[in-house]
């Protein structure tokens, strides 16, 4: 079983990480209310536009192919996940156990070639 | 004919018309509807005469046996009982094709083919010896049936055709399950194995309630007769020929053939359940008859009254009742049937159904008048033809064994009669009220050999009815042995040895068994 | 160690793969040019599948330690598969070449979804099942959607996904407490550990993946997907829907009811018999009201599945046998219509999908009318058509088992089915002709429509090979 | 240290506790000083290839710009626009700012100078580092403004891009290290011909290490690959909307990743805290040292990069991930993997 | 001590708030998708937790695929979702009823 204990620096860490950018981010806020910094008008608070107002929401329907890419990127991100414990354990699963591997991989270069012939990774 | 598969012939020739049938056009499928029925009532007349009826012989006969369907098989096999019906079958089968030679005229083919089809699994039903065979030749009768209800009937075929499909059909499925109980239990699907075999008198009830089901629906019995006058009255002529004359007459086989022998306790007793459906279908339906104005469904409530006889003539438990029944299936076959034709030769004139569209159609119809007369006294039994034979085995087998069923019962004769002769009044005699009525032709020749062969077979059937009676009696009388022990004790019997309060022997006939004997010696 | 001859059990997988691999190059290559030229050798490929399972059958029953079995069980649930799944290919081409959505990925999704059924029915564990139902899954959510410019076709796909998904995660839950209460994921390991007493967190798994197997068979109370799906997804991939995968998920819980919860079968039996109870009723009820000849499928299936669990209910081998005798028939059966309702076009060849446009079909096209009509009466469970020996094999399963009231109601229930059969054959055959049909059918529809229709005729003489093949079949599961 | 405060007197649980803080104190406060001078270095050395003076006026040679930029900004008024979606928009800056630094927690600056010695170090800095992207989606898009939104749209595409190759260029030092702690993996690059230090000198590792540069390039969004911030379509990108110290946490979490980068540059492929030479004498310069010579080499090297080559157009950016790094990535790995199974493994 | 009910507690918790993401939210098909994501999430704490408590490798096993399949199913999911919204410019769950009967 794994010794959960030699996390426990980073959970510190994660604290006095999230301490400190809170501090950053909001110690500001007071100190601009108590120099007079803070003085908000409805101008100031409009989102950043050249001049105009906007013409559409800004939240619109944005490129398809940014969808593609989180597609593509779930699925070889994720080929990774098996990648890892396989390198670590080449060393006890012998020659069955790479060939395992590298027909994976093979199948996932297949797809590769799929998308890339459907034309998936143009960008144009 | 030893070993000759003469049986799946007869199958065989009626199934191959059909298809051929279905890809000729419409003269020619006419041709070939007739050619094939005509065979087959030749090898009909041909097993009747190789039947060995001496009682000694074995009791079923022609057997066939092939296991090719693996958890069945192939079996085929009739005794004399079904051999009548078998004969019933082939012989009004070119009656019928003959009947709707001019009355159909668009999709021939199909119609022609549906009809030998139908004859395939009629003949199917009476002589299979497995019982799923038997099941699927009795269900898949539906199919053409509803086919042909739905696509040659009258106005309203559909809410006809759905009826008579869902109604057989809910009823029948209760039987399967049962059968496979049956199976489960006994180990086989052999009939005649099945009827041998002493189920748990138990569990008897709940399978006779199931056969119950199937065969009440189909005979039909009051109260799920519902289906037959509208599936009657929307059914071409032929059509509701093939239904009185053969479909009706599987419902008393199915009783004679399971219900009876292989739950005889069970039968015994739920018989007061089948009395009293019988004697309220005889008196209710009777009356319901008396005031159709539409022909077609005059004799279909006829048709329930009669079947009502059968019912009680087999559930009398004795061979007189079962005889009888046998007869009255018989001959109603022959003469509804035959009646049907008298109401499809007018109509096809006409084109109406109505009783008061017509009148004094003797006048211009002397002829038709005349057969139409001759089948209506059948239909009321009067002595000499073939219904009088059957009515008088039945009333007299259930006068043995419920004298207040026999005497309700009878009642029924006389409104038939009513029934009868008030149709045949409104039609035939007085005033020729409606112009195009009266100026209807007489019979055409080939209307004339539709009936007269069914006349003659009437009348043969009611001045000699041994011809139809010795194949089945040896039949009958295993029957009356299977039943024996169970059988209910009759108000009617005689109990030797013990003295009897004055009051049974005023229901009680003494001479009531010799009168039995009488009757076969007819 | 790793065991080389396993690679022999799985050489229907590998040959599918290979082929599905291959054949993605070529449609990456190629173009959409390639669709018939891959739609045929997709073909060749499921043949070839079909030819390797008897590798499968020399190898024996265990393979890769047990997450894999190769018996005559899976070996026949994958010979229907396969078939199906060519024959869904085969009656594609035609109908999407008027749409214009005639591509090659249709062909090879489905051998893809093919794999996965493989697995499914091959799973000797809670992994290899899981991993095999996914695998057909996506493919078949992608199936679904496979008309982009169709609305109702991506609805499907949504619909499809979402609930499948959830399906899959109802089915994995209890997966996961399977295996926390039985410590094991083989159906060997489940079995043993519920042999020595059912807990109640055990129970909770059962629970869950008999729910979430319900669900990709489509039983009640998990069907609501189905009509929608079958709607809206193209007809050839309604076709498929509704024969291959059906098979593969009946087989797949047939499998895990009987290998891995087979000592618990007192606590399943009776939620068994509930679904198939419920399925068969309202599966009947609901495809009255229809007038959308695929919809009307789609709750005609759900009927079916309702028959189908019949057998299994009982838990017998002879019930096993009749389960997988019935989805044969019933697969046959499918087809069957499906091949009749991919050729309902209108005058101009462009596919209908209501009932009402069947009005008179008896008159203008004989041939189909009958066949049509044939199949509807054998889904109805009229003998002589085949189709009645499919239900009464389960109902007579479910009679030895004892279950005669079951029996007694399902087989009643069939009877409100029977209702809606007929209702097309009145359509088909009473009614008066509605639109032109347009006259001529594909070659390779009609080929396959006779196929059918001939072995619903005469599939009585099949019958003994039938028998024999689900007996062995289910024989080994026990 | 642990035992120093121990040694004190305190229960062991105390001195672990007061050694970890003081540990993670000493991390994150010298990071922040790291970072202040390292955007003063980058602006000189953009400047010095610019021939430009660069910052100049705040302290000598301009040494404390970055601290009066970070009074500047810390006295400035925050403002919130008021369509934005505030709790998100205050959260996204401190979830960057704390992913950024809690990389380090990991990272061994020397043999066993590391706060926690997981076994899967590796992996988590990958997986710390994923995070940081939902700092800024959520900026982009609690913002609710057109640009920020395309920029982190924009910014999220192309960090999962680069994601995937990083993963790949990592299996393959994985594979020669045979372990995903990051001091095993710096032990490992021990004695390459007997006097070299570094995967960067495998010829099999060594077009892995570029490919990882780039990528981290890509990664922190810098030039030429800072399409998120392109000021001519972009505005500020994500940044756009917001002020004040949010506004200095991004950068501070932009630069701080930048550092990570290139230690993780070091540490992978360049022998983190050994010296380049496995010659005794030099194990007497503390590791440290080294790491911090050689992070400061590849920042020079990421400035260099900065100053000379111009921003990649947004489809070159994917073609250059998708067509070009992953399938040699994954090419690399199935060398690597075949080439250790011949010799080392399996035979 | 946290054991081995605490999370099968947050599980059931997480699984049941999945599953209600789906029936209830009458929003967005994304929030459905999510909800998916927090089924299998509750899936896999329990895998990993009766790994553990097990001492059975195979539960983390399990989880892996379960995860592998969680992204293929979500990028599937996506990409049907963008060809529905392409023909239907909207992803609300009320909109989805183009079928019905």
């Amino acid at each position: 079983m794994v010794d959960l204990a030699q996390y426990l620096p980073i959970l510190l860490f994660l604290g006095i990480a999230l301490l400190l950018s809170g501090t950053f981010v909001f110690l500001p806020m007071l100190v601009g209310r108590l120099t007079g910094a803070h003085k908000p008008d409805p101008a100031k608070l409009s989102e950043y536009e050249c001049g105009f107002p906007a013409f559409e929401e800004p939240r619109s329907q944005y490129d398809v192919r940014f969808y593609l890419v989180a597609i593509l990127f779930i699925i070889f991100d994720l080929e990774a996940a098996f990648l890892f414990p396989w390198a670590v354990s080449l060393d006890q699963i012998g020659w069955a156990g790479w060939a395992t591997m590298m027909i994976f991989i093979a199948e996932l270069v297949l797809g590769l070639v799929y998308a890339w012939k459907k034309g998936a990774l143009d960008w144009e | 004919m030893d070993g000759f598969p003469i049986l799946s012939l007869m199958m065989a020739v009626p199934m191959a018309g059909a298809i051929a049938c279905l890809f000729v056009g419409a003269n020619n499928a006419r041709w070939i509807a007739l050619i094939a029925t005509l065979i087959d009532f030749v090898l009909g007349m041909a097993l009747w005469a190789n039947f060995d009826q001496s009682g000694s012989g074995a009791q079923w006969q022609f057997q066939e046996y092939a296991p090719i369907f693996g958890k069945f098989a192939w079996a085929l096999g009739i005794d004399g009982i079904a051999l009548m019906l078998i004969a019933l079958t082939v012989f009004l089968m070119p009656i019928c094709i003959g009947a709707s030679w001019r009355a159909i005229e668009k999709r021939v083919g199909e119609y022609m083919a549906a009809f030998l089809f139908m004859e395939v699994l009629m003949i199917g039903v009476f002589a299979a010896q497995d019982l799923y065979l038997f099941y699927i030749m009795f269900e898949a009768g539906l199919i053409p049936m509803y086919l042909i209800i739905g696509i040659w009937g009258g106005a309203d075929r559909i809410y006809a055709s759905y009826k008579f499909f869902l109604y057989t059909l809910l009823g029948s499925v209760l039987m399967l399950i049962a059968m496979m109980w049956m199976v489960h239990e006994a180990g086989t699907t052999e009939i005649p194995a099945l009827m041998a075999y002493n189920f748990d008198p138990a569990v008897q009830t709940w399978l006779f309630l199931a056969f119950f089901a199937s065969f009440a629906v189909k005979m039909p019995m009051w109260p799920v007769h519902t289906w037959l006058p509208d599936a009657h009255v929307q059914a071409p002529t032929a059509g509701s020929v093939i239904l009185a004359g053969v479909l009706l007459k599987m419902g008393g086989y199915g009783f004679i053939r399971f219900s009876l022998p292989m739950f005889p306790e069970a039968s015994a007793q739920l018989a007061p359940l089948v009395w009293g459906l019988s004697m309220v279908a005889v008196v209710y339906t009777s009356l319901v008859a008396l005031v159709q104005s539409d022909m077609k469904k005059l004799i279909a409530y006829s048709s329930v009254a009669h079947m009502a006889i059968v019912t009680v003539g087999l559930f009398a438990f004795n061979q007189a009742g079962i005889e009888g029944a046998m007869m009255v299936m018989l001959g109603h076959g022959l003469v509804a049937g035959a009646l049907f034709l008298c109401v499809g030769v007018i109509y096809d004139r006409l084109h109406t159904r109505e009783i008061a569209r017509y009148g004094g159609l003797s006048i211009n119809m002397p002829r038709y008048a005349l057969l139409f007369l001759f089948f209506t006294m059948a239909s009321v039994g009067l002595p000499g033809t073939s219904n009088f034979v059957g009515e008088f085995l039945a009333l007299m087998g259930i006068y043995q064994a419920s004298t207040w069923v026999a005497l309700v019962c009878t009642t029924g004769i006389i409104l038939g009669a009513a029934y009868m002769l008030y149709l045949y009044r409104r039609i035939c005699y007085g005033e020729q009220v409606n112009a195009d009525a009266a100026a209807m032709p007489d019979l055409s020749a080939r209307e004339l050999w539709l009936l007269a062969p069914i006349a003659a077979v009437v009348l043969w059937m009611g001045i000699y009815p041994e011809s139809f009676l010795a194949p089945m009696r040896p039949d009958i009388v295993a029957l009356e042995a299977r039943l024996a022990p169970a059988a209910p004790a009759g108000d009617a019997q005689i109990k030797l040895g013990a003295p009897k309060p004055a009051s049974e022997a005023h229901h009680g006939d003494a001479s009531a068994p010799s009168h039995s004997a009488s009757g076969e010696a007819h | 160690m790793f065991e080389y001859t396993s690679l022999l059990a799985v050489m229907p997988e590998l040959v599918l793969t290979i082929g599905g691999l291959i054949l993605l190059m070529v449609a990456a290559f190629g173009g959409d040019g390639t669709a018939r030229l891959v739609g045929s050798l997709s073909v060749v490929t499921l043949i070839g599948g079909g030819i390797a399972l008897f590798c499968s059958l020399a190898h024996g029953p265990d393979a890769f330690d047990g997450l894999y079995r190769a018996d005559a069980f899976s070996v026949y649930a994958k010979a229907l598969i396969y078939g199906a799944a060519a024959a869904a290919i085969l009656l594609a081409p035609r109908f999407f070449s008027t749409d214009g959505a005639l591509r090659p990925e249709y062909p090879i999704l489905i051998v893809f979804a093919s794999i996965g059924m493989g697995m499914m029915v091959s799973a000797g564990d809670m992994l290899t099942l899981y991993i095999g139902l996914e695998m057909n899954s996506l493919a078949s959510y992608v199936l679904a959607s496979f008309m982009r410019q169709d609305g109702r076709s991506s609805e499907a796909g949504l619909k499809y996904f979402v609930l499948g998904s959830l399906a899959s995660g109802i089915l994995l839950y209890g997966i996961s407490l399977l295996y926390g209460f039985t410590g094991s994921t083989t159906f060997d390991g489940i079995a043993v550990a519920l042999g020595g007493g059912v807990s109640k967190g055990a129970l909770f798994g059962l629970v869950f993946v008999l729910a979430g197997l319900a669900f990709k068979i489509s039983a009640v109370p998990f069907h609501m997907w189905t009509p929608d799906v079958y709607e809206g997804a193209p007809t050839p991939v309604t076709t498929f829907f509704a024969s291959a995968p059906k098979v593969a998920a009946i087989a797949l819980t047939v499998r895990v009811a009987i290998e891995a919860l087979g000592p618990a079968g007192m606590d399943w039996q009776q939620i068994v018999i509930f679904v198939a109870l419920a399925s068969i009723i309202f599966g009947a009820v609901a495809a009255i009201g229809q007038s959308n000849i695929k919809r009307l499928m789609a709750y005609s299936s759900i009927n079916n599945v309702g028959f189908a669990l019949i057998g299994l209910a009982a838990g017998t081998p002879a019930g096993v046998a009749a389960t997988m005798s019935y989805m044969a028939i019933y697969v046959v059966m499918t087809i069957g219509a499906f091949a009749c309702i991919l050729q309902m076009r209108d005058a101009d060849g462009k596919p209908v999908e209501t009932i009402a446009s069947l009005a008179g079909l008896s008159q203008s096209r004989k041939g189909l009318a009958a066949a049509f009509a044939i199949f509807m009466f054998s889904m109805a469970g009229i003998p002589p058509l085949f189709g009645f020996w499919a239900k009464f094999l389960v109902f007579d399963a479910a009679v030895a088992a004892g279950l005669t009231a079951l029996a007694a109601v399902g087989i009643a229930a069939s009877v409100i089915g029977a209702f809606y059969y007929l209702k097309i054959i009145k359509t088909i055959y009473f009614d008066e002709p509605a639109a032109a049909y347009e006259a001529k059918g594909g070659a390779v529809e009609n080929i396959i429509l006779t196929a059918c229709a001939a072995v619903i005729v005469l599939g009585y003489l099949l019958n003994p090979m039938l028998d024999q093949a689900s007996a062995a079949a289910a024989a080994s599961l026990f | 240290m642990t035992a120093f405060f121990q040694n004190l007197g305190m229960p062991f649980e105390g001195a672990w506790l007061l050694s970890t803080i003081i540990g993670i104190l000493l991390i994150a406060l010298p990071l922040m000083l790291a970072v202040a001078m390292i955007i003063y270095a980058d602006r000189k050395i953009w400047a010095a290839m610019a021939l430009r003076r660069g910052p100049n006026v705040v302290g000598p040679f301009g040494l404390l710009q970055s601290f009066a930029d970070g009074l500047k900004v810390f006295l400035q008024e925050t403002i919130i626009p008021s369509a934005s979606n505030k709790a998100l928009f205050l959260i996204a800056p401190i979830i960057t700012f704390t992913v950024a630094l809690m990389a380090w927690a990991v990272v061994p600056f020397d043999v066993g100078v590391v706060l926690a010695d997981i076994n899967v170090g590796l992996l988590y800095i990958l997986a710390i580092s994923s995070l940081g992207v939902y700092g800024i989606i959520l900026a982009g898009w609690a913002s609710n403004s057109k640009y920020p939104f395309y920029s982190a749209i924009r910014a999220s595409a192309q960090m999962i891009s680069y994601e995937v190759s990083i993963g790949f260029t990592i299996v393959t030092v994985v594979l020669w290290a045979g372990s995903f702690n990051l001091s095993a993996i710096v032990e490992s690059q021990k004695g390459y011909y007997g006097f070299l230090n570094g995967n960067g000198f495998n010829p099999l590792l060594f077009p892995m290490a570029v490919m990882f540069l780039i990528s981290a390039l890509a990664e922190t969004a810098r030039a030429p690959f800072d399409l998120t911030e392109a000021e001519s379509e972009l505005v500020a990108g994500y940044q756009t909307e917001y002020s004040s110290m949010s506004f200095a946490l991004y950068w501070l979490g932009e630069y701080a990743n930048v550092i990570l980068m290139c230690a993780l540059n070091a540490i992978l492929f360049w022998g983190g805290y050994l010296p380049p030479f496995d010659w005794a004498p030099l194990y007497y310069v503390p590791g440290i040292l080294w790491l911090f010579a050689k992070i400061l080499f590849f920042f020079f090297v990421f400035s260099w990069v900065k100053a000379t080559v111009p921003r990649f157009r947004y489809d070159q950016l994917m073609r250059l991930g998708w067509k070009i790094f992953l399938p040699v990535s994954l090419f690399f790995i199935f060398l690597v993997s075949g080439f250790l199974m011949l010799t080392r493994y399996g035979g | 001590m946290i054991g081995l009910q605490h999370y099968l507690v947050v599980s059931a918790i997480v699984f049941v708030i999945g599953v209600l993401g789906i029936f209830i939210n009458r929003k967005n098909i994304i929030i459905i998708l999510m909800a998916i994501e927090l089924i299998l999430l509750s899936v896999n704490i329990n895998l990993v937790a009766f790994s553990v408590f097990l001492n059975d490798m195979v539960g983390q096993v399990f989880s892996m695929f379960v995860l592998t399949v969680a992204a293929g199913e979500g990028a599937i999911g996506l990409a049907i979702l963008v060809i529905y919204f392409r023909g239907r410019g909207s992803i609300a769950v009320d909109d989805v009823n183009r079928m019905k009967g």
